[in-house]
């Protein structure tokens, strides 16, 4: 077995030195009705070719590749990676080491997590970032625990037109403690109903979460949203599942936001069905101290040499326990890394630039789409790279038609909005082709 | 072999400092749609402070930053607790095949029959592996399984009319068990790890009442030692209606040897960053699925993968269920990785890995016995942990003896865990080292502790041979840059 | 920056010292055939002595090899005549499409369209970048390349009556060329440089003669010039009815800038490696195709490329070729790396590359000119020619200051070539190094000119940082330690 | 331009401290009617989005893959390649490294070159052997002018049988520097005719030049014509396509070969179309001064550490010149470390148990396609990993009508054996599955 360097004659010069006869007898502890006897009810073992035929024929029944065009969004992108980001995060010696404990010997996961934390508050606008959530679900609950934690209050104000799986995660995050989560209502517009937050909004108020964009990709001012949380104590959290959008949309930051999250995997990270996602979270300096999750601090060596290592550890749960800010241990590394690497080829010119692209596109794609007789676009607000249409045929059935024409035509809205059954939310982004869009939009009309 | 012969070590700025205005290291096709412009009130003020770098510039930068970095492909990594074996490049490449890295996770059903037959089957290998009737996917690394795990505990609990106040928990445990369970709206009562090193039936049935929602229990526990009152245990958590999760952290030691399940445990997550190789990725993605007895699978996170007459599909409705702990699916990219190395080494490869983890761990502690302080004197499994007793005498700590290790070219052990072990120094080999690497790593260690007698100064500096030396955490705590300081 | 930081540098024994009898590191399907046995007196008597080793051990064996290695992902590698410019990462991904890499080159014309496809308009896009008219794309380096043309201009002259018998090269050239005319049975003729650096028409007027096959002429030259006489030269060459051979190495001064074809050269060859981005790889491999004029296209090697009405053929029947210089069609994965780049580059993208690569080696030369001695005052192109004059008033000399370059962290130029500048020290930066790096190199080159002053002893035994110190390079061609010793 | 990196401001420092006005004024020197003035004509750049999808697209114009069956060899074999040699060759401190010149600063490369040297000494039988040359057939060539270099004698017989391909290397290489190359028929068997070669050596005779396997597939024992060439003072020079054989057959050492080539692609590297191969070069020690390629060798540094280098440089073209042995530079060092890579993973046990796997899958073959109604094996003589077979159609035939079935039945031998116009070279390895080889005899069953 490739993997396992012992000959045999280790084995037995190990267990001499052991001390025991054989390895069996290396499990006495394990009391004798408990010992495991039969062989593992698995398939035999694969050799690495016939591993790689097998893997091969499983992902080859997933539609996929340059046959399909995609238009699938809601909150995991399809975005060029560059070449040079697998190469780099496939280098052993970042893919290989542990979370780095020991910072003499981690500098290089070091570092590029503080280039990381950096990239993240200068794109969300905020103070601090931290090394890594999850994903944007998982990341926007421990926003609201984090709130919760600050203002020592105990009720969240949940825009509807949040990410329905990332409320999902909200309310099994938080219905043991004691965190009340209330739903904000969405306008025509697909923004937050403004009258129903003033009502909702009390001194009860930990914060009001904002999907900015929100699930149905639209892009919305919440500048009097935080004004008027912060007016009653309460914070603003904001939760953007395609950060993308604030290469060319304001930033939380810059709305006032006090907490921001977002999944990071349109930032060098494959789609693969849906994770490894990244969660980035960033908030103000004031909070550090109740931050979820890991964070790398600049300090010196004994020699004066400029180093990193991992700080405020007292949150964390290998040190405080029961008294954790939260539970977290592994988060997302690698993909973080990837972020990293993908920021810095981007760059300032290429991440406005990308941002601009996909803005462009969408406007285009919508516009032919409201152009096909029956169709419709659901709101009026602003859109990013995606937007909710409703087609002349039943969602689920212009999806199912689409296929035969290699089409993966949008998200049915039915699931999460009975309300928007017949939204079909679709995205665009520089992967699609001229061509694909232009197919789209002709199939489309076929079905009207 | 040693660290610190002399080398490439570069110093390298900041990706911040070096970027220069106009820099391009990006190709992004040229636009064909028309220039649209939202409106001004939702445009953003001011850019990002990106850096402005050249491709060769990012190669540049990253290959250095990588060669400062300790990792399994360097050297060996005995981080107790962490099961740092070797992460095959095969799992790397299928990971990579673009039908699996480039699926959109609300593809419909017919069109992603590769990821759901994955799955399906993967969740079954993981119940047949620990004794269980059935496994979700979903949850990230293992302190999210903890966290659905006692949700479905809890879930469970509740159905019965009572969520019950508590959790018990033994003071060798990893601090994710203390945390999560706070999490869940319990309180912990810690359990006094016995003289043995082991938890005692007696101390739960002290503890047990209708009041304790469950155990969290690691088997082997921390110190690397099976808990061989695990069956009474379980028996008496369960007979005053408790359940019992179990925190599978240490799965290498039992492969085919012995099932958690069997043993009564109600709930276990895996490790499947550490268990079946996927990599650590200097802290993540890791996977943490949560597998259960019949009796919770109703509480299990939504979706579920179920297996149809003309396919597999996802089904949504499960009305039981504690609900969501993640978005989409899990971290497919590595369940695609470990279901790829439980294929490659089928049953009969798992159970050679944990013998030889084992055997490994068993090696090193017959081998540094004498030269550090063994707490317990117990039968060992997949790890061992030792202490700084001896050294201490001659004013040398557990972190001394780490920081010493890394001028031998070795990763230090995890240490001063688990907690019920004062300066403990916890080792864990894995089966993919061989006899002449921990050979190697205990002459180091021997060495180590002969120069603890002799020249414990030397031990209080050091390390000597890395990039950097001991690096000043107070003031990292003190000061607080967590980002780079664009005005400097 | 520098290297000889503190860092992991391991010492790394040799497979054949680590390998352990029943180690295994393969994976193999098992046998689904009855086992046959070939006739005894066939059979192998002695195994070959591989290593036996596991996956692990052979990861990271390579892995700190690698480390110990100075590359362009490391850091700026000037190497003179090399062009080690940036190795596009995205050329490799391409090439390693199961598309490309498991093709194989037997397969009937219809189905490996794409490979031809690609061929072809490779072909194309040298031919309009050099001027020329046709192109083979078999030769597998320059120097295959060199040999490829001079075979092209030997069966030319053979054809015109008679295949002459000498090759005029001036002493600035590189050995292959030399080397080269021998392999295909021409004498050498030495051109002695002129005293700005340039060869002059009136040299090889002196030298040409109806003996003549031709002229290999390296334009730039080695010293970095323009051949500004090249035009008479060729029409010299062709008036005694020679030809004119280019040694293409230096193609990235000119791209889009100057082509050889439209200055009267006959043949050319490539290095896909230096000009187009394809990896050197430690030395290889490489791709040399070969441009020539109308007239020389029929002796072009067989098979070649054609496009017909349906799609690409491979044609094999050329009568006047020269015949084969490589079993199938040349080095292909090295195609594709050279085509991605010219298609990412376009033509805009090309004439950038070369006048930034002609900048750099200007802005080298303004910086280091009074610290170095410059032999010729001319204008530079892409790389410049300094000597040690200087520094040898101090007893220090060209390697002296190569070894020294290391202990800063850069790769030593290419040195002691050409042979026309005594003591050379041969830079070339390429268009892909920054100002910012160029700068750092320039204040190490002073540096290091100051060193040599003050403390010449400091670099007659640099380099200080390294792994390994200056290498007894006697004691390895004397006692010939060419393979590992299995007895000791 | 991702690629260059400098900026508009960069380059005006620059120019200023050159001391020229504008980049133009640096091509001063070249003549102006030679200077370039229109934009060349190339397709205009394409951005790595687009880039990658056209590269796709025309990679996919190949048959390849999993939906293909293959049996194709003739030089260039489909061959297991560990997942871990593509992630060690792509380390840049290997992929982007220069010719080891400079040795404290390539110690990586080198010490892999000495091992891989070891190694093909090992698997070649012989004393030495160098660092590579292009690939099998120019390294037989250059084995023919060493024999030449090293007996002082200008003839040299060359088996019919060996690579066709080879063949015509040899001649367009050695046509001009007074060689005589002669042809050795083959037998019946597929072997050398040794009455011919008895006639054909003589003391004019440099060398005799054999397929070992041939280019049939046929595997002979050479050990008299190494007694026969040896009695006459010539030297026996091997070629091997296809050096996986040599884990079951004679070393070319074992049988008295002086000197022996090897197309060493078969070991880690893919087939790519041909092309790069691996010219595996070993000899006998004394001839090592006239040996054409690098060298490295073991030596010691300053501090007497050991250390290795390149070594007898007197014999290449950069010393030399002229007078060099070969004008072999760039060699093909990547390829040479993804068979030394690949050799370690399979090592001695893999090597052999490959080999051995080879063997059966093609004897099994060739037994059932013998059964085949019509279907003929070209040669008695024992074969490796792929034999002649003569099919009842036409090669050419049989080879287009099985493209509609996804296979690549085998090469036509026409083109370089008039006098086998009707033979199909097949090879079987172990990647092509037991249900590949079913279905491929059922099509050549129907065939017949
Ligand atoms: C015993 C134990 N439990 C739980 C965990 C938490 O797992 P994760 O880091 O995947 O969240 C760890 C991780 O180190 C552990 O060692
Ligand atoms: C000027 C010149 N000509 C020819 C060559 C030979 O090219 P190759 O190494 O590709 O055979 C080189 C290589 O360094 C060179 O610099």
């Amino acid at each position: 077995m490739r993997y396992l360097p012992h000959t045999e004659q280790e084995i037995r010069e190990m267990l001499k030195t052991v001390g025991v006869a054989n390895i069996d007898a290396l499990f006495s502890t394990v009391p004798d009705p408990l010992l495991f006897k039969r062989p593992l009810e698995l398939p035999a073992a694969l050799s690495e070719i016939h591993l790689r035929n097998h893997l091969r024929d499983l992902s080859r029944k997933n539609a996929h590749g340059e046959d399909w065009s995609q238009f699938l969004g809601g909150g995991c992108y399809s975005h060029y990676i560059p070449s040079s980001v697998s190469y780099l995060i496939s280098r052993g010696e970042f893919l290989t080491a542990y979370t780095p404990y020991q910072p003499e010997v981690s500098q290089g996961t070091l570092q590029a997590i503080f280039e990381y934390q950096t990239m993240m508050a200068e794109i969300l606008g905020l103070e601090v970032a931290n090394a890594s959530q999850y994903d944007g679900s998982t990341g926007t609950a421990e926003a609201i625990r984090l709130a919760v934690a600050v203002t020592k209050r105990h009720k969240a104000l949940v825009a509807r037109s949040l990410h329905p799986e990332y409320r999902q995660v909200i309310l099994t995050y938080l219905k043991n403690e004691g965190v009340a989560v209330e739903e904000l209502p969405f306008t025509p517009a697909g923004t937050i109903d403004r009258a129903a937050l003033k009502k909702s909004l009390d001194e009860q108020t930990a914060c009001v979460v904002a999907g900015y964009p929100n699930f149905f990709g639209v892009v919305e001012d919440l500048s009097d949203v935080a004004e008027a949380a912060h007016a009653a104590g309460a914070l603003l959290i904001t939760s953007t599942p395609e950060p993308l959008a604030l290469g060319l949309f304001k930033s939380p930051g810059e709305m006032g936001a006090d907490i921001a999250v977002a999944e990071g995997q349109s930032f060098g990270n494959a789609m693969s069905f849906g994770g490894p996602g990244l969660g980035v979270f960033a908030c103000r300096k004031d909070y550090v101290r109740s931050m979820p999750g890991r964070l790398v601090g600049e300090t010196v060596d004994a020699e004066g040499q400029r180093g990193f290592v991992l700080t405020l550890a007292t949150r964390e749960q290998h040190i405080r326990r029961e008294k954790a800010t939260s539970n977290i241990c592994t988060n997302v590394a690698l993909c973080a890394l990837a972020a990293t690497i993908t920021l810095a080829l981007w760059g300032k010119g290429g991440f406005k630039e990308l941002s601009r692209m996909n803005y462009d596109r969408a406007e285009d794609l919508k516009e032919k789409l409201a152009a096909v007789p029956g169709v419709r676009i659901a709101f009026s607000g602003t859109t990013f790279n995606e937007f909710v249409l409703i087609p002349r045929q039943k969602p689920t059935d212009v999806v199912a038609k689409l296929i035969g024409d290699k089409i993966l035509a949008g998200i049915p809205l039915w699931r999460w909005y009975p309300e928007l059954a017949e939204g079909l939310l679709v995205c665009v982004t520089e992967m699609n082709t001229d061509e694909q869009i232009d197919r789209f939009v002709a199939a489309l009309r076929r079905l009207s | 072999m040693s660290t610190g012969g002399r080398g490439f070590q570069f110093q390298e700025p900041l990706l911040f400092e070096v970027s220069r205005e106009g820099r391009e290291g990006f190709s992004l096709p040229a636009s064909t749609k028309p220039r649209r412009e939202p409106p001004a009130a939702l445009r953003r003020l001011n850019d990002p402070r990106l850096p402005e770098l050249s491709e060769p510039d990012v190669i540049r930068h990253f290959t250095r930053l990588s060669q400062w970095n300790f990792s399994i492909d360097t050297n060996f990594y005995p981080l107790g607790s962490c099961t740092m074996k070797h992460n095959p490049r095969v799992n790397e490449e299928v990971a990579r095949y673009t039908g699996f890295a480039h699926v959109h996770p609300y593809q419909p059903d017919e069109t992603v029959q590769g990821c759901l037959a994955l799955m399906h089957a993967l969740e079954q290998y993981l119940a047949e592996i620990s004794g269980m009737d059935a496994v979700t996917l979903q949850p990230a690394a293992g302190a999210h399984g903890e966290l659905t795990g006692l949700l479905l505990i809890r879930a469970h609990q509740t159905a019965k009319g009572n969520p019950r106040k508590k959790i018990l928990i033994p003071d060798s445990a990893h601090g994710t068990n203390p945390a999560t369970s706070s999490m869940v709206g319990y309180d912990v009562v810690q359990i006094k790890t016995g003289r043995e090193g082991r938890t005692l039936a007696s101390a739960i049935a002290a503890e047990m009442d209708e009041d304790v929602a469950g155990l969290m229990i690691t088997n082997p526990n921390t110190l690397g030692l099976y808990e061989t009152e695990i069956r009474d245990i379980c028996d008496i958590v369960h007979s005053k209606g408790g359940l019992v999760y179990g925190d599978g952290a240490n799965m290498n030691a039992l492969l085919s040897k012995a099932r958690p399940g069997d043993a009564g445990i109600d709930v276990l997550h895996f490790n499947l960053h550490k268990t079946f190789t996927t990599p650590h990725g200097g802290g993540g993605p890791g996977a943490g699925p949560v597998a259960v007895k019949k009796i919770l699978e109703p509480y299990l996170p939504v979706p579920r993968v179920v297996q149809k007459e003309n396919g597999f599909a996802v089904e949504y409705n499960r009305p039981q269920s504690v609900g969501r702990v993640k978005a989409f699916f899990g971290n497919f990219g590595m369940l695609v990785r470990a279901y790829t190395y439980i294929r490659e080494m089928g049953p009969d490869g798992l159970k050679r890995v944990t013998e030889l983890a084992v055997l490994n761990a068993n090696y090193i502690r017959s081998r540094l016995k004498g030269s550090y302080h063994l707490p317990f004197e117990a039968g060992q499994m997949h790890e061992v942990v030792f202490s700084d007793k001896i050294q201490k005498e001659s004013g040398v700590t557990t972190l001394d003896v780490a920081k010493r290790l890394m001028d031998y070219g070795f990763a230090p052990p995890t240490v001063y865990f688990p907690l019920v072990v004062f300066g403990a120094i916890m080792i864990e080999p894995t089966e993919t080292e061989s006899k002449e690497t921990l050979d190697r790593f205990c002459d180091a260690m021997v060495s180590i502790a002969e120069e603890a007698k002799k020249d414990p100064d030397l031990l209080h500096k050091a390390p000597h041979q890395t990039k950097i030396r001991r690096l000043d955490e107070v003031k990292a705590a003190r000061e607080l840059k967590l980002r780079y300081d664009f005005k400097s």
